[in-house]
Order: C-alpha cells, then structure tokens, then sequence
C-alpha cells in the first residue's frame, strides 16, 4: 500500500507542477507552489518511512514551516508590489 | 495487530486518493477560487489521512508525537494559508468564472467564458493560457 | 524492490527539477521565477534525501527553498518584475552551451557508475572519517563531526565568509528607515495563527541546534530556522514591530560575537600547547573536550548565521524603493 | 542497461548545469542571470552528492547494526557550500539593487547604453 501511496503521491506532484507553469494569474501560481510544499511534506513522510530514511519526521517539520513562512512572503511581497507593479 | 495494519492500509489508500484527486480539481476547474477549493479542501484532509496511516504502521515511538505535531502544523497551517491566498486574490481583482448577474438569474454560458477571458487578458506578463 | 523505488523516485525528481528550470526560462515574470525556483530547492532537497545525504537536504530546504525565496522576493520589491524579452541572445546562448555539454558529457563517461561501492572517491579519507568518530568523537552523525572537528578550519573560514557577505550587504544597503514603510493590513487570522507557529519555529530550532550530534541538524541549519521565525514576525506584524524585537544595531555585533566564540575556542587549545582547533585541550577526557568543543562551535556558527540572516532580511526590507518614470 | 542508469544522474546534471548557463548567456536581465548562477551551482551540489552515494548504505549517522554508511565528505563539503551560496546570492542581489538605484534599470543592455551615452570617464579621456 505504502508503494501505491508514493506512485500517487509523484503523479500528483507531477499535476501540481504543470499547474505551476500554466498560471495563468500570479495567485494560481502561488496556490501550485504551496500545495507542491504541502505534497513535499507528505512525500517525505511517506517515503522516508518506506525507505527508511533517518529522521526523516523532523525534515517533514521543518518543510512544512518553511513552506509556511515561504507562502506568507510571497503573499506579502505580491501585495506590497502590486500598486506599482504592473509597469515593466 | 492485523487489524491496525487494514486500518493504515486503508488510511494510506484514502489519503493517496484524495490528494491526488485535489490535484486533478486543481488541474481542470476553471477558475482561481475553484482550484483554491479543489486543492485545500482535499489537501488538508488527504495529509491527516496519510500521515495517520504512516503512525498506525510505525507503532508507539519518538517519531509519533512529531508526527502529531506536525498534523498540527498542517491543520492550521493549510487553511490559514487558504483563506490569505483568497483574500490577497479577491483584493487584486480575480473574479469568479461564473460570475452571477443577480442572485436569482444564473449567467449563460457564453456571459461566463467572456468575464473569464476578460480576466485573463488583465494579468500581464503571463505566459500561460486558459485550460479548455 | 526497496533500491528500485529509490531509483524511480530518483529519476521522476530528476525529471521535474529539468520541468521546473525549462519552464523558468520561458517565463518572463521574474516573480514567478523566483518562486518556481523555491520549489527548485524543495525537489532538490527531496532528491539529497533520496542519496542518503540527510543534513544537506535540511541545509538546502531550509536556505534554499526559505531564505532565498524570500531574499529574492524582497530583492524584487526593489527592481522591476518583468524580464525585458527582446534584449534575449538566445542565438550567442545555444552553441556555447551545446559544445560546452558535450565536452562535459565526454568527460562524464569514464565515471564509474553510481552507487558503486568500489568507487575512488570512497577509498581515501572516508573510511578514516567514519573510523575515527567512532573511537576518537564518539558522537552518531558523522557529519557534524567532521563539520566541526575534523575539517574545524574549513568550517571557521565558512563561517567567516558568512559574516562577511554580512558587512558587505550592511555596506551596501545599510539598515534602512522603519518608519515609512508600509505596514501589513491588520489581519486578525493571520495574527492568531502566526504566534503559537513562532513559538514552535524558535523551539524547533533551539531543537535543531543541540540535536545536531545526533540526528540531522546542527548550527548552520538551526540559525536560519531561528532567523525564519523573526522573519515571520516581521512579515505578518510589520518591520516596525520586528525591530522592536530584535534592534537591527545589535545583530553586526551578535554576528561578530559567533564568529568570536569560534575563534576563541580554537585558541583555547593553544593555551596548552595543542594545535589551533584541537579540541582535545578543553577538557581532561579527550572524548569529553572534542563533545564540548563541538557544542561551542555550533553555538558560535548558529549565532553567527542567524544574525547575519537577520541582518541580511532587515537590509532588504528596510530599503525604499525608488521610483523611475 | 546497467551503464546507462548508473550515468543517468551525471547526463541530467549536465543538462540542468548546461540550462543554468544558457540562463545566464540569453538573458540580460541581473535577477535572472542570478537565477540561473544558482540553477547552476545547485546541479554541482547534486553532482557531489550523486559521488558520495553507495548502493544500499546509509545516510552517515551511526546506528547499530549497519555497517555501510555512504561517503560523508561531499556532505560536509556541500553543506557549507549551500550556506556561502546563500550569503554570496545576498550579496549579488543588494549590488543588483544598488544598480537598480544608480542606472532605473536591471536589464544589462540598458545599463550598456546609458553607461556608453554619458559615461564620465570615456568623455575625459578623449578630450586630453
């Protein structure tokens, strides 16, 4: 089952990607890449426990505060930008 | 024993389906706020599922209060990013796809694919496209 | 069939990280760039994981996929968002990266192949290393403690080069002006979730920093946690706030005194006529000194990379932005 | 079969290194040269892990019972590596901000043609 759980685990990282390169607005992007870190979390997880990787749940953790604090950045930044933003 | 080893079988299987079918619905829905549903609502349930069925195989040890832990990172952190992302989109001028004219006439399909495309053109600089 | 899923997932990790960097030379919006590269570090990380190496995938998902996200974020605030398409010299680009890749793939043939336990590279010096902790060190992860011991000068001149990016971006950027910058809208959810996770984030770093004989971990690692935590702060409670917390004049100093604390340690063992960074002086017991001089040297670089990392954030984010017509 | 997957992490470490440098030729604009710097230097960190690697070891922390630990030197090597690599970004990234200060541009070209417009120095010299 744990082999089932990875296979279905790639496939939806694999989906998460492509919607991180379609957009088409800024905030599916943003939406892509944090549910790619949530997926991470997961992936580690789940593999580390199949394949035995050492301490493998403190990675989990930190992954997931990071992810955390990387999603809130880019909230952040997005909206103290947008004003101006838009000239190129 | 046996029993537990179905019921973290059966917690994997669940949890694998559901996100993988919270990635398909962020995939193919039409619109941002669609997605947005898609993807935390699956998620968040999904990884509890997954992880729950990790800690039912690995027994009673050290890595189960972490992993505890973090269902609790997740839990809060999943959902609190969601309704930030929602709020920062509805602020920057994301509209719905199918956008309603009154609460009581619903739009024609044809009214919907407009307000949609009318939302694409807006965002610049982006290379992607629509999803048919 | 354990080593077949390694090498699945080996490969599909490999495949993604070629998606995600075609896709970021595509992409003009430089904010996206910046955040596919982001996920960049998170397969990648992933995929040290999957080779076995566990500190470096926590060194890289905590630097790469953290900090330099939100350095680049912040960077971004300060120039401009879109990548101009027509000054693009793809024709100059092609050829030189092509023959390049050849001759580098030329070369790459004559590898043995990976994995193979007969390989050079793990005949000399390794088998030493992993020899000697176990009967001079005594301490689990190898890592830390050729990190810190074995290879201690090479990891007080890491040390030092951090502190000196520091400087330079102090001197480049210096502190910058709080009080006209434009604070986060007051989000009550925000406000609530954030606490307790600070709390959690500056625990498990202080977790991170001591484990690190032990498991994964270890200074370098826990100071960026440490610094995310205030840099969590800083973004959901506003800049001036953050400064309140931590005074932005007291981290050149904090970075210095990490920087002290190795230096010191190394010439306490000349004191007693050992060579710089033998670790064997502090104590009677050598097991005993090379177990407290570990520990004082990842307390000197964990302070010195978290308050150089703050340091480095508050520079970026303290700076106005200037508007061109 | 065997040599071809045995190789296959070195041939994609090549094309991702190759594709980092592509970046930092074709594109004029500083942030995404620096992007690509990075791509780049994160393949060489793939590649020094990929040598360390032994079919079966473990990650090199002691545990009993295992006598196969993969090479821990190219870990201590990168681990360090990835945090100068951060510090050397930052640095990189406040000189592109200062640029973006003194010229109203990152873009590489432009800051070409106004460096070649009034450059101080240029004018001076060929006037004595």
């Amino acid at each position: 089952m744990i082999a089932a759980a990875i296979v279905a685990l790639l496939i939806t990282l694999a989906l998460t990607l492509i919607r991180a390169f379609m957009g088409p607005s800024i905030y599916d992007r943003i939406l892509a890449v944090n549910s790619f870190g949530t997926k991470t979390v997961l992936f580690i997880v789940v593999g580390g426990h199949a394949l035995g990787w050492f301490s493998y749940v403190d990675i989990a953790l930190m992954y997931a505060l990071v992810n955390f604090i990387g999603t809130l950045a880019v909230m952040r930044f997005f909206e103290q930008y947008s004003p101006h933003g838009e000239r190129s | 024993m046996i029993i537990i080893g179905w019921l973290s079988d059966v917690c994997l299987l669940l949890g694998g389906f559901l996100v993988l079918t919270g990635a398909v619905g962020l995939l193919r829905l039409p619109d941002f706020f669609t997605r947005l549903h898609a993807a935390s609502v699956t998620e968040t349930l999904g990884a509890v599922l997954l992880i729950i069925g990790i800690m039912l195989d690995t027994g009673l040890m050290l890595d189960t209060a972490k992993l505890i832990l973090l269902i609790c990172v997740m839990f809060i952190a999943n959902p609190t990013i969601t309704h930030g992302l929602c709020r920062a989109a509805a602020h920057g001028g994301i509209k719905p796809a199918m956008e309603t004219k009154s609460p009581m006439q619903n739009s024609t399909p044809s009214d919907s694919k407009n307000i949609y495309e009318n939302q694409i053109q807006t965002e610049t600089g982006v290379s992607g496209k629509a999803p048919k | 069939m354990i080593a077949n899923l390694e090498l699945v997932i080996d490969i599909c990790l490999l495949a993604f990280l070629i998606m995600i960097v075609f896709a970021s030379i595509k992409i003009t919006d430089l904010f996206a760039v910046t955040m596919l590269f982001g996920i960049f570090s998170f397969v990648s990380a992933l995929l040290f994981l999957d080779l076995d190496a566990v500190d470096v995938a926590f060194t890289e998902a905590a630097v790469g996929a953290g900090f330099t996200t939100v350095l680049m974020l912040s960077a971004l605030r300060l120039t401009t968002r879109f990548e101009n398409v027509k000054h693009r010299h793809s024709l100059l680009g092609l050829p030189i990266v092509i023959l390049t890749g050849a001759a580098l793939l030329y070369g790459v043939a004559d590898f043995p192949n990976m994995g193979d336990a007969n390989a050079p590279i793990h005949h000399h010096l390794a088998p030493d290393f992993i020899r000697l902790t176990q009967q001079k060190i005594d301490i689990p992860n190898i890592v830390t403690a050729v990190l810190a011991s074995f290879r201690g000068y090479d990891t007080f001149g890491e040390t030092v080069v951090i502190f000196s990016a520091g400087a330079a971006v102090l001197m480049l950027l210096g502190m910058g002006h709080v009080e006209r910058k434009q604070e986060p809208e007051k989000n009550l959810i925000l406000w609530v979730v954030v606490k307790p996770m600070i709390a959690l984030i500056l625990i498990f770093g202080l977790y991170v920093q001591f484990h690190g004989d032990f498991g994964a971990g270890g200074g370098f690692q826990a100071g960026v946690i440490f610094a995310s935590g205030f840099i969590l702060y800083s973004l959901v409670f506003g800049e001036t706030y953050a400064r309140k917390v931590i005074p932005a004049t007291i981290l050149p100093r904090l970075s210095a005194l990490g920087v002290l604390i190795y230096g010191v340690t190394g010439l306490m063992s000349l004191i007693s006529n050992k060579p710089f960074l033998d670790y064997n002086a502090l104590s009677s017991n050598p097991v005993g000194g090379q177990h407290l001089g570990i520990l004082l040297v990842e307390a000197g670089v964990g302070l010195a990379v978290f308050s150089t990392i703050l340091l480095i954030y508050y520079s970026f984010s303290g700076r106005e932005v200037i508007h061109y017509e | 079969m065997n040599e071809i997957l045995g190789h296959f992490n070195y041939g994609i470490v090549i094309l991702l290194m190759m594709m980092g440098l592509y970046i930092v030729i074709a594109s004029s604009n500083l942030i995404k040269k620096l992007i690509g710097i990075s791509v780049f230097q994160v393949s060489v960190f793939i590649l020094y892990i990929t040598f360390g690697k032994i079919t079966g070891g473990n990650p090199p922390i002691i545990v009993d019972n295992v006598d196969v630990y993969s090479n821990p030197l190219p870990h201590v090597l990168i681990l360090t590596a990835i945090v100068v690599g951060v510090a050397t970004t930052s640095v990189g990234l406040a000189l592109i901000v200062r640029i973006r200060e003194a010229y109203g541009s990152t873009d590489e070209d432009d800051i070409n043609d106004i460096d070649k417009n009034d450059n101080f120095y240029l004018k001076n010299r060929s006037t004595t």
